[in-house]
C-alpha cells in the first residue's frame, strides 16, 4: 500500500509538473501583457515597467516558472509579504494570495460536487439497480428511457429553464446561492438545491444506464449462478455477489466525475453564478491572472490525479485480485 | 481400497423409491430467433449413493436438464413441463423459497469452470460457510470451523490458513476442490457435477474424480455426473444416460452401455475417440455431419441425418417416427436388437482388447 | 475613462476592462442628472446640473445635517460583485473601492450633498476647501481639531505630508497622479523623479513644494496654477495614510481607518465587515454619518444575482443593498415595470461618454467620417447594455455630469435618428466618391460587443462601406485600440471624467500632442486649434468661464474636425431592500451614497 | 448487421431523425431561401414594431407569427428559425470534424500502442495519462484564445475558419484518449487472436496485418464510440459557446443561442425553447442510434 | 544417438550456405531432418519493481528443447497446460523470437531471421490453430481467408487463386460454394477445416498443429483427425502435432515427446513411449487418462494407476535439478542437485531418450501409486510421509505409496 502510494504520488507529481509547465509556457505564447491590465488610468511605460517588475514578469519565462514552482515547495518572499509554502503567488488582479482564494472558493465547489454527487450517485444507482432487478418490466423500461432523455439534457438549457420556471416566474424556490454550511445549514441546502438537481440530471442518467448494464452483466456471471445454486436468496445474490462486481466500473466513472467536479463545475457554476472554482477559473483566465490560472489549473489537475489514485486504491478494496504497487 | 474399484451397486442395498426422479421433462427457451427445445421428453431416475453419468456433446441438453432440476433457469424465457421429484417433492413449479431451501442443502451443484464459479470478491472460507449458515443456522464461528473441516476433507493442505484465501490464490485443481467442498458442506443428498474436470489437466482430473468417488462413499450422496467424455463416466458412473439433441437416446448400467452399446450415436462416440491402446493404422470412425440446431430439430429420430445405419431400417421410419427409449436398459433406435448386437460384435469387441 | 462593459456572466471580461477602465473614473461628481430622462427611467436623484461650489469653513464644519427619518443601529448587507483589490487609498481609483473609501478613509477635501441635492466641495479633514493664493499656484489647508486615526492618535500635518510623499513610491502604481504631477510640474511618469523612493529612504519633499509649518497646516506650492486642486484632493486616492502605521505594500490589505467605519474583517473574494470606528468624531465631519452598526459586505454577487435578491425583497434581502451593482440588463424590464420595485430604485448618470473613435490616420477624408457619423446606429450600441435605463443617447462629448453640458446639442441628428440614417450617409459618401471604402471595425469580444457589432456593421454596410469586422479580446481591447498603429478604422470606447469638469475629458482624448501607444487619444486627432485651446482653457480659474470654453471646444471638435461620434451617456439603475433608508444616488461615487444609509425600523 | 439494424424500428427512426438534422444543416441555405429570411438581417432593428424599448419582441411568445415562425431574437431582432438552422450547421460541422479527427488520432495511436507495444505503448500510455489529468473544460477556456492567437496576426480579422479550426483543435487535443485506450485494449486482445498469427505465418507485413486483419475488427468499437462521441462534441462545442469562447457573431451558432437565451430567459423564454428542444431531440436520437448500432454489432451475434 | 544428444551433431558449417542456394521449393532428401531444433529457450520477461520498472524475472516457458522432425513424418508433443508445448510450436514457426538455441529448417538457420529473410520459408511452415473461432478473421470471407496467404506471397496458381481456393475447400471436405461465406456461418468442425485449407494454401512442407481438435465436440474431433491424417499421407507433409490428449497424439504421431515445465522429459517412437515409458511423469500421464473401454474385469486387469499430488510448480521459479522431482515418488537427493540429461537409458530402444536419474523399469507394472494425501486419508491408507501434503507450493518430498 505504501509502495503504491509512493509510486503513484511520484507519478502524479510528474504529471502535475508537465501540466503546470504546459500552462505556464502557453500562457506566454500570446502577446498579452497582464501588467497593462493592472496599470491604472494614467498608465505610461514607466508604470508598466514598474508593475511588470512588481509582478515578477521581467524575468525570463523559465526563471519565472522555476521561481513559481519552487515557491510551491519552499514558499516565497514578495514585497507585500512572505508567502509560506505551498505558495501559489498572489493574484495579478487583486493581489490576494492565490492559495487563500482557492481555499476560500473550494467549499462552494466541494458543496456542489458532494451534494450533486450524492444525488446522482444515489438516485442514479438506485434507479439502475431497480431497473436491473426488474429487468424487462415496465419499471425497467420507464427508468431506461427516462435516463436516456435526461442524459440528453444540458445544464445550460435545463438551468435557465428551471430558474425561469421555479425561481423567476413562480418564485417557488429562492435564487441559487452559496451559504457556507457552517454558517447556516438550511440556507446552504436550499441555496444549492437547484444546482444539485440540475447538475445531477445529466449525471444521474449515466449512472442509471451503467449500473443497470453492469448489474445485468454481473448477474450472468457464473459465480452468481453458483451462489444461487448454493441456495442463497435473490437479495443476497444481488447485493453480495453481483453488486460487488459491478462496483468497479461505477467507481471508475464516479472517480473521474468527482475528480473533474472537484476542480470546478464550470458550466454549472456559470449558469447559477456560484462563486466556486469554476467561476474563479473562468475569471482568472480572462483577466490574464497567471498565478490564479496556474493555481486553479494545478488544483483541478491535482483533484483529478488524487481521484485517480483513490479509484485505483478502491479497486484493491473491492477486488482482492488487484494488488497495489 | 483397491486399485480397480468395482462398480458398487448400492441400489441393491437401498431398493426404495428413487431419490431423484425426472419424468418426461421438457424445457423450452424462447429466444430472438425462435423457440429452442433444449430438452424434450427426458426421463431418468437416480437412487441414493448411486452415480448417474449423463453423456452428450455440447447442446445436447444435459446441462440444461440439471439447471432445471435446481431451478436455476431464467423463469421469464423458459417453459418447463414434466415432473422432477426430489425425494418425493415436486420441483417443477415449486416456489423460489422452496427451491432456495433445497439448493445447496439437499441438492448441490458443481460447475465446469472452478475459476468463474467462485466469487473473486469473497474468501473461499466465506463462500463455503455461507450456505452452511443459511441452511443449518450455524453461527459464523461454527461455519468457519466447518469450512476448514471441508477444505481439509477435500485435500487442501493447511486448510486452517487457506480458508481465508481468495480464489485467485488457489491453483486450478485446488479451486475445484474448494468448489466441491462448497457443494458438500451441507451433506447434500444429491450432487450434480457439470463437467467437473473438463477445464483441468489430465493428472488433476484424475485427482478430482478420485476425490468425488471417495466423498460419495463417505457421504452416500447421489451424484449426477455430466460429461462429454465417456472415459470419465467409465471410471465413476453406475448408470449411464446418453443424450443427443435434447433427448435421451440410450441408458443402462454404465458398464453394460460401454461394453455393448446399442445406439448408433453411442457407437459413434466410442469409435470416434482414439484409444491409448487401439490400432493406430485404423482411421477413426467419425460421426458425419454436425449436431442439429435445437431451433428446428429433425423430425423422427433426431440422429437420423448423421446415422450410418438408417438404410438398414425399413422405410423412412428414422425420418418420420420418433423411436421410444425403453424403460431400464435400452436405446431409442429403430434398429432391431439383433442388428445392434451384430454391430457391437463386429466393431466394438475387438477394441476392448 | 474607458468603456464600461458590464457583462453579466463573464465578469472576467468586464473586470478585464475595468482595470483599465472600469470606473477608473476617478471621482466624478457633478451636477448632474439629465432632466429629460425618459419616463421609464426611475426616480432621478440627480438635481439640475449646476456648478459645484468650493465651500468655505462654515460649510465645512460638522456634524452633517441629519438624514430625515434616520435611526441608528442595525446591520446592512451589501451585495458587491467584485472583491476590493485595493484598500490602500493611494491605490484606489475604481468606483467600488471609492464607495468603500468614503466610509473608512478621509482626505483633505470631500464632496457634500446639499439639502437641495446639489454638491459642494467642502473641507473634510481640512477646515475648508482650501485657501488659494499666488494666482492659483499656492494652496493652504488647515486641519480640523479632534480628527483621529482608528487607534485614537490624532491626524497631523506630518501624516498628510507622508500621504503625499508616499505617492511617489514605486509600489504605488494604481492611484491617481494629478497632484504628484502638479507638484513636480511635469506631465507623465517623470513625476516620480521628484522623490524616487518616496519617503522611505529618509528623503522628503522640499518646503518649496510641500510645506508643513506646523502640526495642523499643509501648504502646496505648484509651478502652474491648479484651479482644480480641491476636486483632485477629494479623490479617494488622496485620502490620508498614517506615517506611523504605514506598512508599505501590506497597507493595501489592512489600512488604518480615519472615517466613521473601520474594517473588522476582510476575506478577499468573500466578505468584509465594517464596524463603527469609535474614534471618529461626527463633529469633525460634515459629509458622513454613522447610523448603521455594521456593514456586512459579501462579494461575487453578479448583477443578475444581486438584482434578483433585491427584487425578491425577502428575509435578509430587505436590509440589503449594493453600493455599486446596477440592475442587470435582463432584469430591468421587470424592475422598472413593477411599481413596488421601481420605488426601491435609484438611478443616475455615470461620468462615461460612449463614443466611436475614428482613426484620423486612416480616415483622412472628413466626408467619410461624416458619412460614418450619419450611419452609426447609436441606439443599437446602447441596446445590448439594457436600453434607455442604461444610458442616454448622446449628441455631444460633454456628459450631463459635467459642467457645460447642453442637452439639445445634436450636430449630426443622432438624437433624432438614433437608428442611424444610412440613406443620408450614403449620399454623403457618394458625394465624396468613396462608396465601397473599406472600413475595419474593431469591437470588444463580449456578448454585448458582438451584438452591437452586428448592428453597426450592418448599418455601415447599408451606407456603402465595405466593413471588415475584427473582434478583440475583452481583456486587451483597450491595449489594442490604444496602439497608435492599430490598423483599425473605427472602434467604440468610453471615457469618464475624474471630476465634473471637461478638463479631465477633452485634453486626454483630443490633445494631439498626447498621441502615443497606450495614450487615450484613440482617434489620433492632432489639430493645432484643439491643442492651443486646451492649453488656454486649462489655465482659466473661473469655473463658469472654463465650462463655457470647454463646450465651445467640444463643438469645434465635433463639427469641424469630427474625430469621434458620441453614442450615449452612461446611466445606472440601482435597487435596494425595502428596509434600507437614506438611499440616494451619489454622483461622487457613481452609486449609492453609503454614508447616508440607515435601517428602517 | 445491416439486416439486424433494419429490424430495429427505434434505430431506424432515430437514424431518420439524425439524418434529418444533418440534412437541415446541409440544406440550411436552401431552406432559408425558401422561407425568405436569413440569419444575418436585423429585422427587429430595421423594422419598427417588432422590438420594444428594451429590445424584446413585442408580440407574445418571442414574436412568433406567420412571418417569423420561431420568433425573433431579442435586441438584434434576427430570425430565430434561420439562426437555428445555420447554428445546427455550424455545430454539426465542428462536431463532425472533431469526431473524425479524434477517431483518426485514436486509431493511429491506439493501434500503434497496442500493436507495437513496448516503448511506443509506454510512451502513448503515459501521454494518455497526462492528457486525462488535464481539467478539460478549464483547458478549453484557457487555451482557445491562445490557439486562435497562434494562428492569427492580432491586427487581422480572425477568419471564421480559424476559429472553427481552433475549436476543433482544442477538443481534438483532449478528446482522443478514451477511444485510443479502448482500441489499444482491443488490439492487445486481437493481437493474441490466432488469425493474426495465421496472417503473420503467411508472411503478411505489419501494415497489411493492421489494415486487413485488425482494422476491420475494430470497426465495431470505433463506430459505437463515434456515435457516442459526436453528440458529446456537439454539446461540448455548445458549452464553449455558452461560456463565451466559441464562435462569435455574426456566425450563427447553436451554443451561442443558449448563451443569449440564458441572458434573456427572464424576459423571453421562448428564444431558448427551440434550440433547446432541438438539441434534446438530436441528442436523444443520436444516443438511441448509438444503442441500436451497438445492438446490431453485438459481439455475441458475430460469433 | 549418443549419450549427449543435447549437444547434437554439429551441422556442417557450409550446409546453411549450400542450402540457401538450393531452390527452396524442392524437397529435401528423405530421412534428413526437415526441422532441427537445438537447445531452444524462450523466457518471457516479467517487469516490475520499485520505483523504476525493471526486469524482475522471467517465465521460463521453454527451457532447452531439442527436437528434430523428418520430412513427411509426424512428431507429437504432449504435456499438460503450461508445459511450454504451444510456445515451442510458436517458436518453431517463428511467431515468437527465441531467447536462445537454434532452429534450422532444412539446414537454414532461421532462429533469428527477420520477416524478409523468412519470406521464402514462410510458405513451407504453416500452422493449424486450436481455437476454430479465434483463428479465422470474422470480417473476412472464406475466400479471403484461404486466398490471403497466396495473395501475400504473390502466388498465382494456374486457373487463378479463386479456383485454387475452391479446390482447397474441396480437399478439406467443404463445399466450394462456401467461398463467399463468413466464418460465423460455419460450425466448429467446418471452421477448423477452413483453417486447414488456409494452412494448405501455400503448399507447406511442415504444419505445426497446435491442439487442432481439443476445442471440438467429440464427434467432430475424429473428422478433423482423419482429415489431417489423410493430408499427411497424401501430400507428404510433416507435422508437429501438439496436444494434451495422449490418445490423439498417439493416433497421429510416429514419434512423441513429453514436455514438463519447459523441458522435454521423454521422447521416443510411439510404441516405445506408450508401451514402455521410462519417465515417471509419462507413467503418471498415461495412467491418468480415463478410458471408456478400460473397464476392469477379470480378463482385463486395470493398468497401474498413478495419482500425482499437487500442481505443476511455477515456471517463473522452477525446482532445481529435475523439475519433476517435487511431484515424483522416486525423487532423491540427487534429483534436486543435478538436472538429468535427456539420454538413452539402459533397457530403452536407441531412439528412446529419457531425462530421469531413476527411470522406471522398461516394463510396466500393475500397481497403484497414490500421491494424494487426501485420497490416502480417504482411503484409510497410511503411508510414509502422509504429513503436510503438497499443495500449490512445491512439496519437498512427495508422498509415495506403492502397493
Amino acid at each position: 500500500m505504501l509502495r503504491f502510494l509512493v509510486r503513484r504520488t511520484l507519478g502524479a507529481i510528474v504529471i502535475l509538473l508537465l501540466i503546470s509547465a504546459f500552462t505556464f509556457f502557453l500562457f506566454y505564447a500570446v502577446p498579452r501583457d497582464p501588467a497593462l491590465l493592472a496599470c491604472g488610468k494614467n498608465c505610461d511605460s514607466e508604470s508598466v515597467a514598474l508593475i511588470r517588475h512588481n509582478m515578477g514578469l521581467d524575468d525570463p519565462i523559465p526563471v519565472q516558472y522555476w521561481e513559481y514552482m519552487s515557491g510551491i515547495v519552499t514558499g516565497r518572499d514578495f514585497a507585500a509579504g512572505s508567502c509560506p509554502a505551498p505558495c501559489l503567488g498572489y493574484s495579478f488582479d487583486d493581489s490576494a494570495p492565490v492559495w487563500d482564494t482557492l481555499v476560500d472558493r473550494f467549499p462552494t465547489t466541494l458543496s456542489l460536487a458532494l451534494g450533486g454527487g450524492a444525488v446522482f450517485l444515489t438516485v442514479g444507482l438506485g434507479a439502475g439497480l431497480i431497473a436491473a432487478w426488474k429487468r424487462g418490466t415496465w419499471v425497467d423500461k420507464t427508468f431506461s428511457s427516462l435516463s436516456l432523455v435526461l442524459s440528453s439534457m444540458q445544464i445550460y438549457f435545463v438551468g435557465p429553464l428551471v430558474l425561469a420556471l421555479l425561481v423567476y416566474n413562480n418564485e417557488i424556490l429562492g435564487q441559487p446561492s452559496y451559504v457556507p454550511f457552517t454558517e447556516n445549514p438550511v440556507e446552504w441546502f436550499s441555496g444549492l438545491l437547484i444546482p444539485w438537481c440540475v447538475l445531477s440530471v445529466i449525471f444521474t442518467a449515466n449512472y442509471t444506464r451503467m449500473a443497470r448494464a453492469t448489474m445485468i452483466e454481473q448477474l450472468q456471471e457464473e459465480h452468481v449462478r453458483m451462489a444461487r445454486a448454493k441456495g442463497m436468496s435473490g437479495r443476497t445474490v444481488f447485493f453480495r455477489y453481483a453488486w460487488r462486481g459491478s462496483l468497479i466500473p461505477i467507481v471508475t466513472i464516479f472517480g473521474v466525475d468527482m475528480g473533474s467536479l472537484f476542480g470546478g463545475a464550470i458550466i454549472t457554476e456559470a449558469t447559477f453564478a456560484l462563486p466556486g472554482l469554476g467561476t474563479l477559473a473562468v475569471d482568472s483566465v480572462q483577466e490574464l491572472d497567471l498565478p490564479m490560472t496556474m493555481g486553479v489549473m494545478l488544483f483541478a489537475a491535482t483533484m483529478i490525479v488524487i481521484f485517480n489514485i483513490i479509484v485505483d486504491a478502491t479497486y484493491a478494496l473491492i477486488d482482492p485480485r488487484v494488488r497495489l504497487s | 481400497m483397491t486399485t480397480s474399484r468395482p462398480p458398487t451397486s448400492p441400489a441393491e442395498t437401498d431398493p426404495g423409491d428413487p431419490f431423484l426422479s425426472v419424468r418426461d421433462l421438457g424445457v423450452r427457451f424462447s429466444t430472438e430467433d425462435g423457440v429452442v427445445r433444449a430438452v424434450d421428453g427426458l426421463s431418468f431416475e437416480l437412487r441414493r449413493g448411486q452415480t448417474l453419468g449423463i453423456v452428450g456433446e455440447s447442446g445436447s441438453g444435459k446441462s440444461v436438464t440439471m439447471l432445471t432440476v435446481l431451478g436455476l433457469h431464467e423463469p421469464r424465457t423458459t417453459e418447463v413441463t414434466g415432473q422432477i421429484r426430489l425425494d418425493g417433492q415436486e420441483l417443477v413449479g415449486a416456489g423460489e423459497r422452496t427451491l432456495q431451501r433445497l439448493r445447496g442443502n439437499t441438492m448441490a451443484m458443481i460447475f465446469q469452470d472452478p475459476l468463474t464459479s467462485l466469487s473473486p470478491y469473497h474468501t473461499v472460507g466465506r463462500q463455503i460457510a455461507e450456505p452452511y449458515i443459511k441452511h443449518t443456522g450455524a453461527s459464523r464461528r461454527q461455519a468457519r470451523a466447518r469450512a476448514i473441516e471441508m477444505l481439509d476433507k477435500v485435500g487442501i493442505p493447511r486448510a486452517g490458513t487457506r480458508v481465508d484465501d481468495y480464489p485467485h490464490q488457489f491453483s486450478g485443481g485446488m479451486r475445484q476442490r474448494a468448489v466441491i467442498a462448497m457443494a458438500l458442506v451441507c451433506n447434500p443428498d444429491l450432487l450434480i457435477a457439470d463437467e467437473p474436470t473438463t477445464a483441468l489437466d489430465v493428472t488433476v482430473q484424475a485427482q478430482i474424480l478420485d476425490l468425488l468417488a471417495d466423498l460419495q462413499q463417505e457421504f452416500g450422496s447421489a451424484i449426477v455426473l455430466i460429461t462429454h467424455d465417456l472415459g470419465v463416466v467409465a471410471d465413476v458412473a453406475d448408470d449411464l444416460l446418453v443424450m443427443y439433441a435434447g433427448r435421451a437416446v440410450e441408458r443402462g448400467p454404465a458398464a453394460e452401455v460401454l461394453r455393448s452399446p446399442q445406439h448408433p450415436y453411442t457407437w459413434g462416440l466410442l469409435e470416434s475417440v482414439p484409444r491409448l491402446t487401439g490400432d493406430v493404422d485404423q482411421p477413426l470412425a467419425p460421426i458425419p455431419g454436425a449436431p442439429p440446431s435445437l431451433l428446428d430439430p429433425p423430425p423422427g429420430c433426431p440422429f437420423h441425418p448423421r446415422c450410418a445405419h438408417r438404410q438398414r431400417v425399413p422405410g423412412d421410419a428414422c425420418a418420420t417416427e420418433r423411436p421410444e427409449l425403453p424403460v431400464g436398459r435400452g436405446a431409442a433406435c429403430h434398429l432391431s436388437l439383433e442388428q445392434r448386437r451384430t454391430h457391437v460384435i463386429e466393431h466394438r469387441q475387438p477394441g476392448l482388447g | 475613462m474607458l468603456s464600461l462593459i458590464y457583462t453579466r456572466r463573464l465578469r472576467a471580461a468586464a473586470v478585464g476592462l475595468s482595470v483599465g477602465a472600469l470606473v477608473l473614473t476617478g471621482c466624478s461628481s457633478g451636477g448632474g442628472g439629465g432632466p429629460e430622462a425618459s419616463e421609464d427611467s426611475p426616480s432621478e436623484s440627480a438635481p439640475e446640473q449646476a456648478q459645484i461650489a468650493f465651500a468655505d469653513a462654515k460649510a465645512s464644519t460638522g456634524p452633517a445635517p441629519e438624514v430625515p427619518g434616520a435611526t441608528p443601529g442595525g446591520t446592512i448587507r451589501v451585495l458587491q460583485r467584485d472583491s476590493y483589490s485595493h484598500l490602500d487609498p493611494a491605490q484606489i481609483y475604481v468606483s467600488d473601492e471609492m464607495s468603500l473609501a468614503t466610509l473608512i478613509h478621509r482626505g483633505l477635501t470631500g464632496y457634500r450633498m446639499n439639502e437641495d441635492g446639489t454638491y459642494a466641495v467642502v473641507g473634510d479633514l481640512a477646515t475648508d476647501s482650501g485657501q488659494v493664493s499666488d494666482g492659483g499656484r499656492t494652496w493652504t489647508y488647515r486641519l480640523k481639531d479632534g480628527i483621529k486615526w482608528q487607534d485614537g492618535t490624532p491626524i497631523t500635518a506630518q501624516d498628510v505630508r507622508h500621504t503625499f510623499e508616499r505617492q511617489f513610491a514605486p509600489f504605488l502604481t494604481s492611484g491617481p497622479t494629478f497632484v504628484q504631477q502638479w507638484l513636480a510640474g511635469v506631465n507623465g511618469a517623470e513625476f516620480r523623479n521628484l522623490l524616487k523612493d518616496g519617503p522611505y529612504q529618509g528623503k522628503h519633499l522640499g518646503n518649496d513644494v510641500l510645506e508643513t509649518p506646523n502640526d495642523s497646516t499643509v501648504v502646496f506650492h505648484f509651478k502652474d496654477p491648479q484651479p482644480d486642486l480641491p476636486f483632485a484632493l477629494a479623490m479617494a486616492g488622496y485620502s490620508v495614510v498614517p506615517k506611523a502605521k504605514d506598512t508599505k505594500q501590506k497597507y493595501d490589505r489592512a489600512p488604518v481607518a480615519s472615517g466613521p467605519y473601520k474594517i473588522a474583517d476582510f476575506k478577499a473574494n468573500k466578505s468584509m465587515t465594517l464596524v463603527k470606528n469609535p474614534e471618529w468624531d461626527p463633529k469633525t465631519d460634515v459629509i458622513r454619518h454613522q447610523y448603521v452598526d455594521k456593514f456586512a459586505i459579501t462579494f461575487n454577487h453578479q448583477y443578475e444575482d444581486s438584482s434578483k435578491r433585491l427584487l425578491s425583497d425577502s428575509g435578509e434581502n430587505k436590509t440589503a443593498i449594493s453600493f455599486n451593482n446596477s440592475v442587470d440588463a435582463a432584469s430591468l424590464p421587470k424592475v422598472l415595470g413593477d411599481a413596488e420595485a421601481k420605488k426601491r430604485t435609484v438611478s443616475g448618470f455615470q461620468p462615461y461618454v460612449g463614443q466611436f473613435a475614428m482613426n484620423m490616420d486612416r480616415l483622412k477624408d472628413k466626408r467619410v467620417r461624416e458619412a460614418i457619423a450619419y450611419a452609426l446606429p447609436i441606439k443599437s450600441v446602447l441596446q445590448p447594455y439594457g436600453g434607455p435605463p442604461s444610458g442616454q443617447l448622446a449628441g455631444g462629448l460633454i456628459s450631463p455630469t459635467q459642467a457645460g453640458y447642453q442637452k439639445d446639442y445634436d450636430p449630426y441628428d443622432k438624437l433624432k435618428k438614433p437608428e442611424g440614417d444610412p440613406a443620408r450617409a450614403k449620399k454623403v459618401l457618394e458625394e465624396a466618391g468613396k462608396v465601397g471604402t473599406k472600413l475595419t471595425f474593431a469591437y470588444v469580444n463580449t456578448p454585448e460587443g458582438q451584438q452591437y457589432s452586428v448592428s453597426v456593421a450592418s448599418a455601415l454596410e447599408k451606407a456603402g462601406f465595405d466593413v471588415q469586422r475584427k473582434d478583440l479580446p475583452a481583456d486587451t481591447y483597450y491595449d489594442r485600440i490604444g496602439t497608435v498603429d492599430n490598423g483599425y478604422d473605427i472602434y467604440h470606447h468610453s471615457w469618464g471624467a475624474d471630476w465634473p469638469s471637461a478638463s479631465t475629458v477633452i485634453p486626454p482624448l483630443f490633445d494631439g500632442r498626447a498621441i502615443a501607444d497606450g495614450a487615450k487619444n484613440y482617434s489620433h486627432v492632432n489639430d493645432p486649434k484643439i491643442n492651443s485651446e486646451i492649453d488656454r482653457i486649462k489655465k482659466i480659474t473661473d469655473q463658469k468661464k472654463a465650462a463655457d470654453a470647454w463646450f465651445e471646444l467640444n463643438k469645434y471638435i465635433l463639427e469641424d474636425v469630427l474625430p469621434a461620434v458620441p453614442t450615449y451617456y452612461f446611466k445606472h439603475v440601482q435597487l435596494h431592500g425595502s428596509k434600507v433608508g437614506g438611499v440616494v444616488f451619489s454622483d461622487v461615487v457613481n452609486g449609492v451614497d453609503p454614508t447616508r444609509l440607515y435601517v428602517v425600523r | 448487421m445491416w439486416r439486424r439494424f433494419r429490424r430495429d424500428r427505434t434505430g431506424m427512426v432515430c437514424a431518420g431523425v439524425v439524418l434529418f438534422f444533418f440534412a437541415l444543416g446541409l440544406l440550411a441555405p436552401v431552406i432559408s431561401r425558401l422561407y425568405g429570411k436569413d440569419p444575418y438581417t436585423l429585422y427587429g432593428q430595421d423594422r419598427p414594431g417588432l422590438l420594444n424599448e428594451y429590445g424584446y419582441p413585442i408580440k407574445p411568445n418571442g414574436g412568433i407569427d406567420g412571418e417569423f415562425w420561431f420568433g425573433i431574437e431579442p435586441i438584434l431582432g434576427r430570425d430565430v428559425l434561420t439562426q437555428l438552422l445555420y447554428g445546427i450547421r455550424t455545430s454539426l460541422l465542428i462536431a463532425l470534424a472533431v469526431t473524425v479527427a479524434t477517431v483518426v488520432t485514436a486509431i493511429v495511436l491506439g493501434v500503434a500502442a497496442g500493436y507495437l507495444g513496448g516503448r511506443t505503448d509506454y510512451l502513448i500510455g503515459r501521454t494518455i495519462d497526462l492528457l486525462l489529468a488535464f481539467p478539460a473544460q478549464l483547458f478549453f477556456i484557457a487555451f482557445l484564445p491562445v490557439v486562435v492567437a497562434l494562428f492569427v496576426d492580432p491586427q487581422d480579422e480572425t477568419p471564421t475558419y480559424v476559429r472553427v479550426l481552433a475549436l476543433i483543435a482544442v477538443q481534438w487535443f483532449l478528446g482522443w484518449m478514451g477511444l485510443a485506450r479502448i482500441l489499444r485494449a482491443q488490439v492487445l486482445s486481437l493481437r493474441e487472436r490466432e488469425f493474426i498469427e495465421a496472417a503473420k505465418l503467411s508472411g503478411a507485413s505489419p501494415w497489411r496485418i493492421i489494415h486487413k486483419e485488425l482494422l476491420p475488427n475494430l470497426v465495431t468499437p470505433i463506430l459505437v464510440q463515434a456515435t457516442l462521441m459526436l453528440p458529446n462534441f456537439v454539446t461540448a462545442e455548445a458549452g464553449l459557446s455558452f461560456l463565451g469562447v466559441g464562435m462569435v457573431e455574426p456566425t450563427p451558432d447553436w451554443g451561442r443561442m443558449f448563451a443569449i437565451g440564458a441572458k434573456v430567459y427572464q424576459n423571453d423564454l421562448t428564444y431558448m425553447f427551440f434550440p433547446g428542444v432541438a438539441m434534446v431531440v438530436f441528442i436523444v436520437a443520436f444516443n438511441l442510434l448509438g444503442d441500436s448500432i451497438r445492438d446490431a454489432f453485438d459481439p455475441r451475434t458475430t460469433r | 544417438m549418443g549419450n549427449e544428444p543435447t549437444t547434437g551433431a554439429a551441422l556442417p558449417a557450409d550446409s546453411a550456405a549450400a542450402d540457401a542456394d538450393a531452390p527452396l521449393g524442392g524437397g529435401g532428401s528423405p530421412g534428413e531432418p526437415l526441422l532441427e531444433v537445438r537447445g531452444l529457450v524462450k523466457h518471457f520477461p516479467i517487469h516490475g519493481g520499485f520505483p523504476i520498472r525493471r526486469r524482475m524475472g522471467a517465465v521460463r516457458a521453454v527451457d532447452g528443447v531439442d527436437l528434430s522432425i523428418a520430412a513427411g513424418t509426424s512428431f507429437g508433443l504432449v504435456g499438460e497446460s503450461g508445459c511450454g508445448k504451444s510456445t515451442t510450436g510458436r517458436l518453431v514457426t517463428r511467431l515468437l523470437e527465441p531467447t536462445g538455441g537454434s532452429i534450422h529448417y532444412r539446414g537454414t538457420d532461421i532462429t533469428h531471421a527477420s520477416r524478409r529473410e523468412l519470406a521464402p520459408i514462410r510458405s513451407q511452415i504453416q500452422m493449424i490453430f486450436q481455437d476454430p473461432y479465434s483463428s479465422l478473421n470474422p470480417r473476412q470471407t472464406v475466400g479471403t481467408i484461404v486466398g490471403g496467404p497466396m495473395e501475400i506471397n504473390g502466388i498465382n496458381p494456374p486457373g487463378g487463386r479463386e479456383r485454387r481456393v475452391r479446390e482447397l475447400l474441396e480437399t478439406v471436405g467443404l463445399s466450394p460454394e462456401h467461398y463467399n461465406r463468413f466464418p460465423h456461418e460455419f460450425s466448429g468442425g467446418q471452421r477448423q477445416r477452413i483453417g486447414v485449407a488456409r494452412a494448405l494454401a501455400l503448399d507447406p512442407r511442415l504444419i505445426v498443429a497446435d491442439e487442432p481438435v481439443s476445442a471440438l465436440d467429440v464427434s467432430i474431433q475424429a473428422q478433423v483427425v482423419n482429415l489431417l491424417q489423410r493430408l499427411q499421407r497424401e501430400l507428404g507433409i510433416a507435422f508437429l502435432f501438439i496436444a494434451h490428449d495422449l490418445a490423439v497424439v498417439r493416433h497421429f504421431s510416429q514419434r512423441v515427446a513429453v514436455m514438463y515445465l519447459g523441458k522435454i522429459v521423454e521422447v521416443a517412437d510411439r510404441d516405445a513411449l506408450y508401451r514402455r515409458p521410462r519417465h515417471p511423469y509419462t507413467h503418471a500421464l498415461l495412467s491418468a487418462v480415463p478410458q471408456a473401454d478400460a473397464l476392469a474385469d477379470a480378463e482385463h486387469p486395470r493398468r497401474e494407476r498413478i495419482r500425482l499430488a499437487g500442481d505443476v510448480p511455477s515456471p517463473i521459479d522452477p525446482p532445481s535439478g529435475c523439475r519433476f522431482r517435487t511431484r515424483c515418488w522416486k525423487a532423491e537427493e540427487l534429483c534436486a542437485r543435478q538436472e538429468p540429461p535427456l539420454v538413452v537409458r539402459d533397457g530403452s530402444d536407441p531412439n528412446h531418450l529419457t531425462a530421469c536419474h531413476f527411470p522406471e523399469p522398461p516394463t510396466t507394472l500393475g500397481r497403484d501409486v497414490i500421491l494424494d494425501p487426501a485420497l490416502a486419508a480417504a482411503e484409510g491408507v497410511t503411508g510414509p510421509g502422509t504429513g503436510p501434503g503438497p499443495g500449490a507450493e512445491a512439496a519437498p518430498d512427495a508422498t509415495r505409496k506403492a502397493r
